[in-house]
């Protein structure tokens, strides 16, 4: 018999996870979103706030949403003071989470590359980079000989339509498995007594004049003390049923995977201008994104031309890619706002909280998500990493304009 | 100081071009130098009509309509605006013609002359060749003799015009600075019919 | 010896056309028309690969694009991983080998051609089976525009591998002759070796075709937009779950009914057949017909049917009634197959009754009707107690599913329910069609099938050699595992165990591995449902989606008139946007730096020359024309005289600077505006969106005019020489032709519209003339300025030029995030308008700060560091512990020829109010001292741009 | 690919267009005496509804002119009452 294929199987998961009961009457907190940022937000309200009377609310099956459809991408390297603080202690909780949760979260620290295909791109690059530093994060521009170290199968030719001129570089970036990270939260929260409800969707809210005082769903009324919203691309609909105006779009956001190939691809290369990112997963799959489609839509689903272009932009920096064969595509529901920062913190209701906005940025700010908006929850005031995430700064101008610097900010 | 001479977007490409094309299946050309007024107008206003009159033809109000008048050909590119192409060096004429008919009226007579040049494209494998990048349906049915459309081909921004669904044969009006891009495309395009040898 | 388990007669093989190959390194013959799996049956190799996760040896499982099992690595002609032996066209000097879970990518690049080809219909038929077939027909024959695209290497569906008849003849002789009148139809299109991997919106569905190793284009993805769509996409046989159902030898009945008939292969010499429903008696009596020993079908129901006993009696087959295989044995190849009753008396644990030695085990649990496409297309499925599987609930808006796909399985139903999809298609197209003759399909009274997930497992009782998906290894162990982990959706259990993950995507796994988990959750398989079928069908290769828009024509290369020479005088190019523009012009010898000192020298000293081609252009015309720039402009443009010309600033609604550029006007109702060279469509969009949705009122034209001029800068002292020389009918002398003004006359000959701008300080002149004069004019001037040294220089040297007088450019010193009085240039912002876009947010709380970031210089301290675009600025000379304060950031920094010394632009937190004061900034390892200073380093006063 | 009904040319491939967003969207007639509050739902707050959305597009490739449809966001439906000259006129 030939030898099993290493590696070509991921680590068993535990052999308890998480039980599936029915509403109780109240909570102290009801979380509307069983994505990761649901789960991570109620994990901190019980370890840092000491709050477990907690149900978080999922309308199909927990972690379905932009959490089982991302690309684990996780960095801290944002060009912006408010990004790079909200980020970093995200990466810096991702360190420690493995052991935190006890669960083989293959959180890989692979690098991160963001490439520069111009001299604005590597004006940009340099900026960024610069920034990071004295923020306290691990970043280097490198230039397209570095880069062809660190990633000897990108074509960094000088002949490409657009060449690589050279790159950003954040070392302590990498990936993780996203089912193991919100199956993880799930597994520590049913352990201590948080209620994970499935198939159970937020239909409106009950209110006291301003206050937020319960939700309504498809198995019945709940009360809660608070209720944080945690619902990523379908928070408009929800705050729409309180007439909560919130400056959230939804857009389709697509990725893909190839088969299982030997190991290729090092680390993480992301593109903005020719909108492309890639990883070589642990089974050894190629995981693929693209860049948002222009359009609103929650179907889930984007156009293909956005994925022909995808396979473009791949095979010409990757020409080892050629023969790669696309398995399965999907696509998700990503909420933009319009300087493509998130908007975490308190509403014109007492008692509701939201979080939203997230854009591609989802999946990589969970823990720091989870733990400064459980904060803002518990303590009714915004925790100083997410006040300049308010809502108030489209009022006043201050925006946290990461387009600019980022452009596809995955 | 050296003798005067003018350039169309793709002098340099003829030599290219004709390898390209192969006898009996596809012919690939470059038409430098066609006159391109450009003519915005209130198609309802009195000056629409006095326009038509005065080149014999009517302003056509059909999307993708093109009239024919003697050697102009008028082609609709929106609700207001259309492309008038004519002999090389008639756009003086053309512009005074119409501006002539405007009497002052409120419209917009622009030369495009050089902004655009054109790319002949004949044979049987025309409709083929053009699909490979070009998404409209040029079946004779959807696509007839003297129908034009702006549109993608492969990713840069043309006027599509049919000019003969038999041969067949259509014109490729291509901005003068995506003229290579366009050309390359449709070089590449038809080596699969034989071309580019020699 | 070759091909020993070929027959002599019957197949769609031409054994006159023998082709060599090699596998696992052996050599073997085939011919053409097989597949490579096929070929390896007829050399009697039946395992062809090794499990993924515990590497079991594994066989050909199916005879389609549904295996889960023979995976292969190509290694010649050009590497390709992980296809299926079942879907390898066998071509001569193949070699393949068999892949043990994970594919290897070639290093070498890809020589093969991939392309791409639109395409329009009235009905796109996927699928060329007998429904396919009969729908196509009725479409064509209404005269509708048809397009059939069939996956195999040729039409015919199931009746290429079952040897049905069809009026007495064989199936196939239909086919030929139903191909045949359609091949002769003008407006239909066949499409074998083209499978249909995914359907988007408004019936916009995309395939790939196989055109061969040696075809112009390996592949084509073929763009589909089809006004009405029929499904006749077949169906996929259901293996059965056993201890050791994985087995080299255990093989879909249905596939080794094809193996048989279209290959002419016998898969095995003795076999067991193990079904739960009436499809499995065909394979038998056909195997049993070409020799194949039948040792026992087992059979899961109560009662089978008496027409498929009558038929195995007179054989001498032996069938087993509620009876079940529950486990097998065998090393590399099933040896033996064990039987134990179903029938339930309660007390007894079921054991095994029976072991039944072979060498080839036939199962059949069912058949998945191929709803992947219906899916995609939004149809809802149900599940069909008859046949136990999924079903198209209704058919989508233009979307009809027929034949197999939509669970019509005997041929009769699949003529009949696909020639009426074809018509109703044809006829929703506006066609008149009718159905027409349907052949007669041979009728086999059909006996329910039974639907048996879970068999009971005396042999494996924990479930650990019982597979549910085999491209995946996962067995009935694992999902227990995963439901008493409390994963109670198909969801949840597929990702904790990668059900239906790998190449197959589930195609053999899929129902079934509901039905198991629903059994084991006590919960309905309806209920439960299926995971979401996402795009594509089947693998495609990411060459064949980037299709032709590789190397130069990844995206389109804009050139100006004046290129060539560029070129020739050996520039190196800047992207900007999709221009290519020349960056400097280096002599021999030199490097950047010094081609750009020297350029700037030139430009500053003598005269320099520059193709400014690239910059937007828009002629806006129109009675309201003022009032419109008024409205987009921060500055007043009403008040812009004829023949002046006024530099401008746009905002975007929320104040921050958008784009700039000159404004001139040319007539009392018309002005010619520029933009930056990246950004003129941009411009123009923002314009139009304005234009026709806020003020549809104004009465004005725009028109992009970028093409139409070739734009030439003549900057320096003695540019008013050089201009001099060639123009006639211009006055050039400072008097008649002021700063900010234009001309129109001759230069070089040609019709030329002359213009006082300029970016860099110094006396210059913007030559404009048509595209078509532009190279001519360049040399004329080039060739005239040759006394003065005439220099022509590129966007380097025209970045210093500017920055000297401290012009900021627009996405270099500006990100999104900065206004007009950022950027000191409040003097371009009308007080006197009572609104332009941008103006009501400069009056927002945090745009209002008196202590934004604004544009200022930098003078280093050291005299000879030019500090690196993009360095941060900070308060202290020393660095405190991160988080720093940061003050700002260096937008632009150079070495300049005239100041002899590195100076810099950057936007610094209340720069204007910190003039004269040192800040620092990281550079390397070190904290390099820079005074901040006003952003004009070169000729304040402005006194040399009138030369 | 959706297939997008420029109400000139015709149906075209969705690559052809520019999206526009949220339709009707009005300048506030005097920015002057627009709160703060006011003018930024102006500048950055839209509709963002799970159903029909009424939004414009813009035929870039085209005859460039903007106009509006009503299309559903969740199947990509666009709804077939719209008629030309609804579809003609278009506001911000």
């Amino acid at each position: 018999m030939a030898p099993r294929t290493p590696g070509a199987d991921l680590p068993e998961h535990p052999d308890w996870l998480w039980h599936s009961p029915d509403p109780k009457p109240s909570y102290d907190v009801v979380i509307v979103g069983g994505g990761g940022h649901g789960l991570a937000t109620a994990y901190y309200l019980a370890v840092n706030h000491g709050i477990t009377n907690v149900a978080v609310l999922e309308r199909g099956w927990l972690a379905g949403g932009n959490m089982a459809r991302n690309t684990t991408i996780i960095r801290s390297n944002y060009l912006w003071d408010e990004s790079a603080g909200l980020y970093e202690h995200a990466l810096k909780l991702w360190e420690g989470l493995e052991d935190e949760l006890d669960y083989p979260l293959l959180f890989s620290q692979r690098g991160v590359l963001n490439l520069a295909h111009s001299l604005q791109e590597v004006r940009d690059g340099v900026r960024r980079v610069n920034a990071n530093r004295l923020n306290g994060i691990d970043a280097e521009w490198l230039d397209p000989h570095q880069v062809a170290e660190i990633c000897p199968i990108l074509n960094t030719s000088p002949d490409l339509r657009y060449p690589v001129l050279g790159a950003t570089w954040q070392p302590r970036a990498g990936i993780a498995k996203h089912d193991h990270v919100a199956w993880a939260f799930a597994r520590a929260l049913d352990r201590m007594g948080v209620d994970l409800i499935q198939g159970c969707e937020v239909t409106g809210f009950e209110r006291v004049g301003d206050r937020v005082v319960g939700v309504n769903t498809s198995r019945g009324p709940i009360r809660a003390g608070k209720v944080a919203l945690a619902a990523a691309g379908h928070t408009s609909v929800l705050a729409d049923t309180l007439g909560l105006r919130l400056p959230i779009q939804s857009h389709p956001l697509q990725a893909l995977v190839s088969e299982l190939l030997e190991p290729v691809h090092p680390t993480v290369v992301m593109s903005n201008s020719v909108h492309v990112y890639v990883s070589q997963a642990h089974k050894g799959e190629l995981v693929l994104g693209a860049g948002i489609d222009a359009h609103n839509s929650y179907s889930q689903r984007g156009a293909f031309h956005t994925i022909e272009r995808e396979m473009t932009a791949a095979v010409e920096l990757f020409p080892m890619f050629a023969r790669a064969h696309v398995l399965r595509t999907w696509g998700g529901v990503v909420d933009v706002t319009p300087d493509a920062s998130a908007i975490m913190g308190l509403t014109p209701f007492e008692g509701l909280y939201v979080n939203c906005g997230w854009g591609t940025g989802g999946f990589k700010s969970t823990p720091g998500v989870g733990w400064c908006y459980a904060h803002t929850i518990a303590c009714d005031e915004p925790h100083p990493l997410n006040a300049p995430f308010s809502l108030e700064r489209f009022t006043t101008g201050a925006l946290v304009d990461e387009h600019g610097a980022a452009g596809v900010a995955h | 100081m050296a003798e005067p001479y003018a350039e169309s977007p793709l002098a340099t490409y003829t030599e290219v071009l004709s390898r390209h094309s192969v006898p009996g299946r596809i012919d690939i050309a470059e038409r430098p130098f066609v006159a391109q007024v450009d003519v915005r107008v209130d198609p309802k206003s009195p000056a629409a009509e006095r326009i038509g009159t005065a080149l014999g033809a009517m302003l056509p109000n059909q999307p993708g309509e093109v009239a024919v008048a003697g050697e102009l050909s008028v082609l609709w590119l929106g609700p207001d605006e259309w492309l008038i192409l004519g002999p090389e060096g008639s756009q003086e004429t053309i512009q005074d013609t119409v501006n002539a008919a405007l009497d002052g009226d409120h419209a917009a007579v622009v030369d495009v002359s050089a902004n655009r040049t054109i790319l002949s494209i004949t044979g049987p494998k025309t409709r083929e060749l053009l699909n490979k990048g070009c998404a409209l349906d040029l079946h004779p049915r959807s696509f007839a003799v003297d129908r034009c459309a702006q549109t993608m081909l492969a990713r840069a921004g043309v006027i599509l015009v049919c000019r003969d669904t038999q041969l067949p044969s259509y014109w490729v009006i291509v901005r003068s600075s995506f003229a290579r891009y366009v050309a390359d495309w449709l070089a590449d395009a038809a080596v699969e019919y034989g071309s580019g040898s020699g | 010896m070759s091909n020993e388990f070929r027959l002599a007669d019957r197949g769609r093989i031409d054994r006159d056309r023998p082709i060599r190959f090699r596998f696992d390194g052996g050599d073997y013959e085939g011919y053409q028309g097989d597949t490579l799996a096929s070929a390896l049956l007829a050399n009697g190799i039946h395992q062809v690969a090794t499990s993924i996760k515990h590497g079991r040896p594994r066989g050909i499982m199916a005879a389609g694009a549904e295996e889960p099992n023979a995976l292969v690595q190509i290694e010649r002609p050009f590497p390709e991983p992980m296809l299926t032996a079942t879907t390898v066209e066998l071509r001569e000097g193949l070699q393949a080998s068999g892949l043990p879970g994970r594919g290897q990518l070639s290093t070498g690049d890809d020589p093969a051609r991939y392309d791409t080809m639109h395409a329009h219909c009235d009905v796109l038929v996927v699928g060329a089976g007998p429904a396919g077939l009969a729908a196509a027909l009725s479409a064509a024959r209404s005269g509708a525009r048809v397009i059939v695209a069939e996956a195999d290497t040729e039409f015919g569906g199931s009746l290429l591998g079952s040897g049905e008849t069809l009026d007495r003849a064989p199936g196939t002789e239909w086919v030929r002759r139903a191909t045949a009148e359609l091949a002769a139809c003008p407006e239909v299109r066949l499409l074998p070796r083209t499978t249909v991997f995914g359907h988007y919106d408004d019936n916009y569905l995309v395939a790939l075709e196989h055109r061969g190793e040696q075809a112009h284009s390996r592949q084509r993805v073929w763009r589909m937009r089809a006004r009405e769509v029929v499904l006749a996409t077949g169906s996929h046989e259901r293996p059965l779950v056993f201890a050791g159902n994985d087995r080299p030898g255990t093989m879909l009945a249905g596939s080794a009914r094809t193996y048989l008939n279209r290959y002419a292969v016998r898969p095995g010499n003795r076999a067991v057949v193990f079904t739960t429903n009436d499809s499995a008696y065909a394979a038998a009596i056909d195997l049993a017909d070409a020799g194949v020993e039948i040792a026992a079908i087992v059979d899961a129901r109560e009662v089978v049917s008496t027409h498929w006993a009558s038929l195995c009696i007179e054989r001498g087959i032996t069938i087993h009634a509620d009876t079940a295989v529950v486990s097998t044995s065998g090393t590399d190849r099933v040896s033996s197959a064990h039987l134990c009753s179903l029938r339930s008396d309660g007390s007894r644990t079921p054991s095994v009754r029976q072991v039944v030695g072979c060498d080839l085990l036939l199962v059949s649990g069912g058949w998945n009707p191929a709803v992947h496409l219906h899916s995609q297309a939004r149809g809802s499925l149900r599940f069909s107690e008859d046949i136990g599987a999924f079903v198209p609930e209704q058919d989508v808006r233009s979307v009809r599913s027929a034949g197999a796909a939509a669970g019509l399985f005997a041929t009769s139903e699949s003529l009949r329910s696909g020639a009426e999809a074809g018509r109703d298609a044809a006829r929703a197209a506006g066609f008149d069609a009718e159905p027409g003759r349907l052949p007669r399909a041979e009728k086999a009274p059909v006996l329910a099938s039974r639907s048996v997930w879970l068999l009971p497992s005396p042999a494996d009782s924990d479930g650990s050699t019982r597979f549910v998906d085999l491209a995946r290894d996962v067995t009935v162990a694992d999902i227990r595992k995963a439901t008493r982990a409390g994963m109670d959706s198909v969801e949840h259990v597929k990702r904790y165990t990668t059900l239906g993950t790998a190449h197959d995507q589930g195609k053999t796994s899929g129902t079934l591995s509901t039905g198991v988990i629903a059994e084991m959750l006590g919960r309905d398989v309806a209920e439960l449902g299926t995971t979401t079928f996402r795009a594509p069908y089947t693998p495609v290769t990411f060459a064949a989606l980037a299709g032709r828009d590789r190397g130069d024509l990844y995206d389109p290369v804009r050139v100006t008139a004046m290129h060539d020479w560029h070129v020739e005088h050996g520039a190196p190019f800047e992207n900007v946007g999709q221009w290519k523009r020349p960056w400097y012009y280096p002599r021999p010898g030199e490097d950047m730096e010094t081609a750009v000192l020297r350029e700037c020298r030139a430009a500053r000293e003598s005269v320099g020359i520059q193709d400014v081609s690239t910059l937007g252009k828009i002629d806006v015309q129109g009675p309201d024309a003022a009032e419109f720039l008024d409205l987009v402009y921060t500055n007043m443009m009403s008040t812009l005289k004829v023949g002046r010309i006024r530099y401008g600033v746009m905002c975007t609604a929320d104040g921050m600077v958008f784009d700039d550029g000159t404004v001139t006007r040319t007539d009392e109702q018309r002005y010619l505006i520029s933009t930056t060279s990246g950004n003129a469509a941009g411009v123009l969009a923002h314009l139009e969106d304005w234009l026709q949705t806020e003020w549809p009122h104004l009465r004005v034209y725009l028109t992009s005019v970028t093409e139409q001029w070739a734009t030439i800068a003549l900057v320096g002292p003695d540019s008013r020489q050089v201009l001099s020389r060639v123009a006639s009918g211009i006055e050039v002398g400072n008097d008649s032709f002021p700063f900010m003004s234009f001309r129109d006359g001759l230069v070089a000959g040609r019709r030329a519209r002359v213009c006082r701008i300029s970016f860099s300080g110094e006396l210059a002149f913007e030559i404009n003339v048509p595209w078509w004069y532009g190279r001519e004019v360049w040399e004329a001037l080039h060739e005239a300025g040759q006394p003065f040294g005439i220099t022509p220089y590129g966007t380097e040297t025209m970045h210093v030029l500017r920055a000297e007088k401290g012009f900021p450019i627009v996405g270099q010193d500006t990100d999104g995030t900065i206004t007009p009085d950022d950027l000191g240039m409040s003097w371009a912002v009308s007080k006197k308008k009572t609104d332009f876009l941008g103006k009501r947010s400069f009056s927002r709380a945090d745009t209002a700060r008196t202590d934004r970031k604004q544009l200022v210089g930098l003078l280093p301290a050291d005299e000879n560091l030019v500090l690196p675009e993009g360095s941060q600025l900070v308060d202290t000379a020393e660095l405190p512990e991160p988080p720093v304060p940061m003050l700002g950031h260096v937008t632009s920094s150079y070495r300049s020829a005239a100041l002899d010394r590195g100076f810099a632009l950057a936007v610094v937190k209340a720069g204007r109010d910190r003039i004269g004061e040192t800040i620092y900034s990281p550079v390397g390892d070190r904290l390099a001292a820079v005074t901040i200073t006003e952003p004009v380093f070169y000729d304040k006063e402005g006194a040399r741009r009138d030369g | 690919m959706m297939l997008i009904p420029c109400p000139w040319c015709g149906p075209r491939n969705e690559i052809e267009f520019h999206y526009g967003g949220q339709a009707d969207v009005h300048y506030p007639s005097d920015p002057r005496s627009t709160s703060d509050e006011d003018w930024a739902h102006f500048l950055f707050f839209r509709d963002n509804p799970k159903g029909v959305f009424t939004e414009r597009w813009s035929h870039a490739a085209g005859c460039r002119r903007w106009f509006t449809v009503h299309r559903d966001t969740v199947t990509n439906e666009i709804h077939p009452d719209d008629s030309a000259s609804a579809a003609r006129t278009v506001t911000r």
